[in-house]
């Protein structure tokens, strides 16, 4: 084990409520760490603060509280708008869900992609600058033809390929991927998880990959953390979590997965009712309580912590800590 | 209900500070020294200085501005110099005038125009679309002076229909008792339908112009805001759901439609009060217009002062009016604040 | 460019109207270069001996009460009616968009300034508005030129802010912060250039609003003074004369205004289907 | 009205809409059926025409598109030679549809049980109490937690779950026979989403409706069809039961698109992408609108017409070298 390239120390971020004075917790207390050269999978549904969570990361948010170190620095005291300017601005980037919202219409593929260059100073002179945006646009696929081209005169294919271009262009340490192929036509969608997977080998980069598809996320990671209402519920390594998944969400959330075939069907696991509102939870209630099949009284009184259970393996669910070591009976 | 109108009123505050302030420094602006202007050319430099005391223009600005305030909570909106008259009793004597004429106009144009709108929208491309898009591209061009003087021409001086643009009633009638001061309400109170009849020839040209003007922008945002509706999802689960023709058009596309028609009822509403200045020129209509015009003529800055704010207030109230109305439609917006 | 050349030849080739006010545009803005030149008399020349003339060979649109030639003070008129419009748009364009841009990107005090001044502005009728200021400050070109400017600041302050506050959040403005652009940058070349065209759509939708305006506060008499040849005091000289069947004398200039707005309204039609062929209505 | 026979045959069904740029051929004589009470699932990418073919079966096409050719036959009527005022009586009653995004689809302003009951009203012949009793049964059925609360909200106040199940109890309200169902869960979470099509699955059975339903998520359409329709470019390329065509595709699309699916137990290196790109559905296409995309063409698939083989009973597909 070496030394993680990103740590994130229970981060947490709150949104003020328009119009009262309470306020919404998108990320509660987060903690993980991300090692170098790894894909961290990060699902959860819609709502439960993992887009917040990855631009925390990116540090396009400022957190309400806790630390991100990155590479041994705290860069969560760096105010966003101020990170423009630090050094590790360059380390970190990411692609984002919809790429016709994520391209400036205005910009032509090449300007999109040198736009990180100039800024960041990595290339400012002007034959140097083509050389690298011609270099990412070959690392990405994307023909130098295209390049003097509009978002809209690209397909959506096409368009992905730009944005990661342009992340990949200043050569981060970590990119972030958010839902990068959930706009995209399943055809697609393979094309670009090949090229995310073969950029990650040459490049050597570290992901953290976040998806609402478990089939997605599966394909690429090697360790999964699920999120529910602002926290971090199981984490563990891929295998382990799509397998012999331990907390009772991420047991409803695989068993909700369509598959092809029915053989493969798991016994469906129904929630009732919708998920707590993230706006003031009680501090002391599991926030999956009230729609977990598994849920008890002590989870009124106490919010779980994320404990290991296994080497690796985290889950935050009371049902491991009265019965430690043991799985739930199946 | 009341809780929304509170806040409404909330949000309407800064604006009428804004108003205060910006009618007191149009006040300021005047230039030269208004203490000498006020005087008169033949006055001594004793005079003017007693004026300047009496006015309150020696002391500071925030002082002024004091004074101005604490006179405006009293009611006070200064003497015209021409008529010797206070200005808020004058202008709320012509008030009524101003007023009747305004929401004749506007009645007449959501008259015309709403049904328009709605047709226009319900089949796009048929003879009453490509009416209604002449309407407001004419309507939005036509110059409201030009149309009113256009319209005295052919209905005074070529058919004589109408009655000689002077004013409210011919010099000959006498008006009716005043209880709410608009002759066509007063008139029918009084029992006098020949008055009716008179004041109401004297109305309808004015009406028109000013209707006229305000057509087009109506029409355009009824025909867009139903378009809008009508291609929208709901529309299409409504339609998937079969429900009758009637219950679509009136029950799921108008009331939608009607929101953004009401917001845009404030704009017209804005225009409308200014250019009845316009109009009461040209018409030699007794209102508050003509009289603001009359006192900027002749550098009476009383009543322009008095006639701006009184101006701003209505158009407040109007949007108040307009708030609570989309309230009262939109459940989003009641139940969210 | 090209696809946008291309579509702009569909936009005036589909619509004859369009087409028409483009032509009746060049006219006004030819009117307005040469037009001194052109005119047929001395647009201040009085002639006792020909007052009131109706419409003949020799006055084309007749002549007024102190015997001036009628289409010589329209034609002269078409630079100041034009000027003072274009650079009371042009004025309100510039401030009123960047203050709105400012607002609706940085939020806080900024926006509170901006949408106070916008709101105070707003709860005036706007004409009137514009007749205090007048009233206040004097009757002069430039001062007419600022009332128009104030009264239609408020709708570019809105419409930038409103459109620099949807995209404030777009991903592409996410992304050019990772890509290490200061808040200013991203501002003024990422978020403005795409704001731009709904504003462009708005000046030209604007301009016969303006035209209108200043054109109204002549007629009242808070604007150009006499004897300038202007649309709106033509119209007013000529007022007094529409009783007693003397129609030309505000009828040309009515008619000149009038065209001058159509036309102008309907290429900011154009200008709208150009720049958002979606929003065609 | 003999059961045998399909509940809705559609026939050479050919769609055009006219744009700025020229007539987009968006659906081009598609045929299948649907039989009684059976689920049918449409899948295809975006612009395949699988949303375009169910709103022309409804006669609910967008003014610009137009219908060129076909029939739609819903139990022995041509749907598309009558009129509005014969479609209208169908939709609603018989015919039912339910959308994407259903928190849009909803009337903003109108109290979410106020619309169901506009439907009950209309055909159910109820007025009154019992209108409204109905509307607040139907909410019960689609399992909406405290009926009486959510018939007075509106949709702005509900989840797009939530929504989405106001939307089916307004499509199921009068029984229908038959009801199309248009990408119903997508954008909705994954748990959510399973519901909902749980609850359709749950109405089809108990009442023995038909279903046609509409994705381009292959796995969902997979899981809940009992026959599949797959879509490209405007054509049906493929037809056949549900487990016949996983195990054995025979259109080189189809095949693609299962082996460009994520499946649990697969890794990346399983899947395989589709070479190229939708075509522009503008201007003069090849009969097999497939024909740039494919590995296995040959020069006769240059020839029209688009060959339609029946390889089994029930098994259909529309390529001259099928796998």
């Amino acid at each position: 084990m070496g030394v993680p390239l990103l740590e994130v120390h229970e981060v947490s971020r709150l949104f003020p409520v328009r119009g009262t004075r309470r306020w919404l917790h998108a990320v509660d207390g987060v903690s993980l760490s991300v090692m170098p050269g790894e894909c961290v999978g990060l699902v959860g549904e819609s709502g439960c603060g993992k887009s917040t969570l990855v631009r925390l990361i990116a540090r396009l948010l400022d957190p309400t509280g806790g630390r991100i170190v990155f590479d041994g620095r705290d860069i969560g005291t760096v105010p966003a708008w101020r990170f423009a300017r630090a050094a590790e601005r360059a380390w970190i980037q990411m692609v984002f869900q919809d790429p016709v919202d994520s391209l400036n219409p205005r910009f032509t593929a090449f300007d999109t992609i040198a736009d990180p260059l100039r800024r960041l100073g990595v290339a400012p002179e002007r034959p140097r600058l083509r050389d690298r945006v011609w270099e990412a646009a070959d690392l990405v696929g994307l023909s130098r033809e295209l390049l003097g081209r509009f978002p809209h005169q690209l397909s959506g294919g096409q368009q992905q390929r730009v944005a990661i271009a342009r992340a990949i262009a200043v050569r981060p340490r970590l990119l972030l991927l958010d839902e990068p192929t959930s706009a995209l036509d399943v055809s697609v969608q393979v094309v670009i998880l090949h090229l995310l997977a073969d950029l990650q080998q040459k490049l050597g980069m570290t992901y953290l990959f976040v998806s609402h598809d478990l089939n997605l996320v599966r394909l690429l990671s090697n360790r999964v953390l699920v999120m529910y209402c602002g926290r971090i519920v199981e984490a563990g390594p891929a295998e382990a979590v799509f397998n012999r998944p331990d907390h009772p969400y991420t047991r409803a959330l695989l068993s909700a997965v369509p598959v092809v075939d029915p053989g493969e069907r798991r016994p469906r696991i129904r929630l009732a009712g919708e998920p707590r509102s993230p706006v003031e939870p009680p501090a002391t209630v599991c926030r999956f309580y009230g729609r977990c099949p598994e849920g008890f009284e002590r989870c009124e009184r106490e919010m779980p912590a994320l404990r290991p259970i296994d080497r690796d393996h985290q889950v935050a669910c009371h049902l491991f800590e009265s019965r430690p070591g043991t799985t739930l009976g199946e | 209900m009341l809780r929304m109108i509170g806040r409404r009123l909330a949000i309407a505050t800064p604006g009428i500070i804004g108003v205060i302030v910006v009618t007191f420094l149009l006040n300021r602006a005047l230039p030269g020294d208004p203490a000498a202007y006020f005087a008169g050319p033949a006055a001594t430099r004793q005079a003017i200085e007693e004026i300047r005391v009496k006015l309150g223009l020696d002391r500071s600005l925030p002082e002024q501005f004091a004074l101005f305030v604490r006179d405006l909570a009293r009611g006070e909106l200064g003497t015209s110099l021409t008529s010797g008259q206070p200005v808020l009793a004058e202008l709320l004597a012509r008030l009524p005038a101003s007023l009747e004429l305004t929401l004749c106009a506007l009645l007449f144009a959501v008259a015309v125009a709403l049904p328009l709108g709605i047709l226009a929208a319900a089949r796009p491309g048929s003879w009453i679309d490509h009416l209604t898009r002449v309407i407001v591209t004419a309507g939005n061009s036509l110059p409201i002076f030009f149309t009113g003087l256009l319209l005295v021409y052919v209905f005074y001086y070529l058919l004589g229909l109408a009655p000689p643009p002077l004013g409210r009633l011919d010099p000959f009638a006498s008006a009716p008792r005043t209880v709410t001061g608009a002759y066509l309400i007063d008139s029918l109170l009084m029992g006098d339908p020949a008055l009716f009849w008179a004041s109401a020839r004297q109305m309808i040209l004015p009406t028109l112009t000013l209707g006229v003007a305000v057509l087009a922008p109506i029409a355009r945002m009824t025909r867009a805001a139903m378009l809008g509706v009508l291609s929208s999802d709901f529309m299409r689960t409504a339609r998937a759901s079969g429900l009758s023709p009637a219950t679509l058009l009136y029950v799921y596309a108008l009331r939608n439609a009607l929101l953004p028609v009401l917001t845009s009822l404030g704009g017209v509403f804005s225009f409308l009060l200014g250019v009845n200045v316009v109009v009461e020129k040209i018409f030699a209509w007794p209102g508050i217009g003509s009289y603001a015009l009359e006192a900027v003529l002749a550098s009476d800055y009383a009543p322009v002062q008095g006639y701006v704010l009184m101006m701003a207030s209505l158009y407040v109230l109007l949007n108040l009016l307009i708030d609570v109305l989309y309230g009262v439609i939109d459940p989003r917006i009641r139940i969210e604040t | 460019m090209r696809q946008l050349l291309r579509h702009g030849r569909y936009v005036l080739t589909e619509n004859r109207l369009t087409l028409g006010a483009f032509a009746l545009l060049l006219v006004f803005v030819g009117l307005a270069l040469v037009g001194p030149w052109i005119a047929p008399y001395d647009p201040l020349a009085t002639a006792a001996a020909h007052k009131l003339e109706p419409p003949s060979r020799a006055h084309w649109f007749g002549t007024d009460h102190v015997g001036r030639d009628i289409l010589s003070r329209v034609i002269v008129a078409t630079r100041l009616d034009l000027a003072i419009a274009l650079s009371a748009v042009a004025l309100s364009f510039v401030l009123g968009s960047v203050a709105g841009a400012c607002a609706g990107f940085f939020g806080g005090w900024t926006e509170r300034v901006v949408s106070r001044l916008v709101d105070t502005i707003m709860a005036f009728p706007l004409f009137v508005l514009a007749m205090g200021i007048i009233a206040a400050v004097g009757t002069s070109v430039v001062n007419i030129i600022y009332a128009t400017a104030i009264i239609n600041f408020p709708f570019y302050a809105r419409l930038a802010r409103a459109e620099v506050n949807v995209r404030r959040e777009a991903g592409f403005v996410e992304a050019a912060r990772l890509s290490g652009n200061s808040s200013a940058r991203i501002l003024a070349a990422h978020l403005f250039p795409n704001c731009l065209p709904p504003m462009t759509v708005q000046a030209s939708l604007n301009m016969g609003w303006a035209i209108l305006n200043s054109a109204g506060l002549s007629f009242i008499g808070l604007g150009v003074r006499p004897p300038t040849p202007e649309w709106g005091i033509m119209v007013a000289d000529g007022s007094a004369f529409m009783v007693s069947g003397e129609w030309w004398i505000a009828f040309f200039p009515g008619l000149a205004l009038m065209l001058a707005v159509f036309c102008f309204n309907l290429l900011g039609d154009a200008v709208r289907d150009l720049i958002d062929p979606r929003r065609r209505t | 009205m003999s059961e045998t026979a399909p509940l809705l045959t559609v026939e050479d069904l050919s769609v055009e809409f006219r744009t700025r740029d020229g007539i987009v051929r968006a659906v081009d004589r598609v045929s299948f059926d649907v039989r009684w009470g059976e689920t049918v699932g449409v899948v295809g990418e975006s612009g395949s025409g699988k949303s375009v073919t169910a709103l022309a079966i409804m006669g609910l096409l967008h003014p610009a598109g137009r219908v060129t050719d076909g029939r739609v036959i819903f139990r022995g009527v041509d749907l598309l030679a009558g009129g509005e005022g014969q479609r209208r009586r169908y939709r609603g009653r018989e015919l039912s549809m339910i959308f994407q995004s259903p928190r849009t689809a909803l009337n903003p302003i109108r109290p979410v049980g106020k619309q169901i009951e506009d439907v009950v009203r209309r055909h159910a012949d109820l007025a009154g109490t019992r209108a409204r009793d109905r509307a607040l049964g139907l909410l019960a059925e689609v399992q909406i937690p405290d009926p009486g609360r959510s018939y007075q909200a509106y949709p702005f106040e509900l989840s797009g779950g939530v929504c989405q199940r106001v939307m089916i109890a307004m499509a199921v309200a009068c029984v229908p026979a038959l009801l199309i169902a248009d990408e119903p869960a997508t954008g909705l979470d994954v748990t959510t989403q399973a519901a909902i099509l749980d609850l359709l699955k749950q109405f089809a059975q108990e009442r023995r409706m038909a279903t046609l339903l509409i994705s381009h998520d292959l796995a969902v359409i997979g899981e809940r069809s009992d026959r599949i329709v797959v879509m490209h470019a405007g054509h049906v390329v493929e037809m056949a039961r549900t487990a016949e065509l996983f195990r054995a595709p025979r259109h080189p699309y189809t095949a693609r698109l299962i082996a460009s699916t994520p499946r649990p137990g697969a890794t990346l290196g399983d899947l395989k992408p589709i070479p190229g790109g939708v075509p522009d559905l503008r201007g003069n296409l090849p009969p097999c609108r497939y024909r740039a995309r494919c590995d296995r063409a040959i020069p006769a698939c240059d020839e029209p017409p688009l060959p339609r083989v029946e390889l089994t009973p029930g098994h259909t597909v529309a390529c001259r070298v099928p796998l």
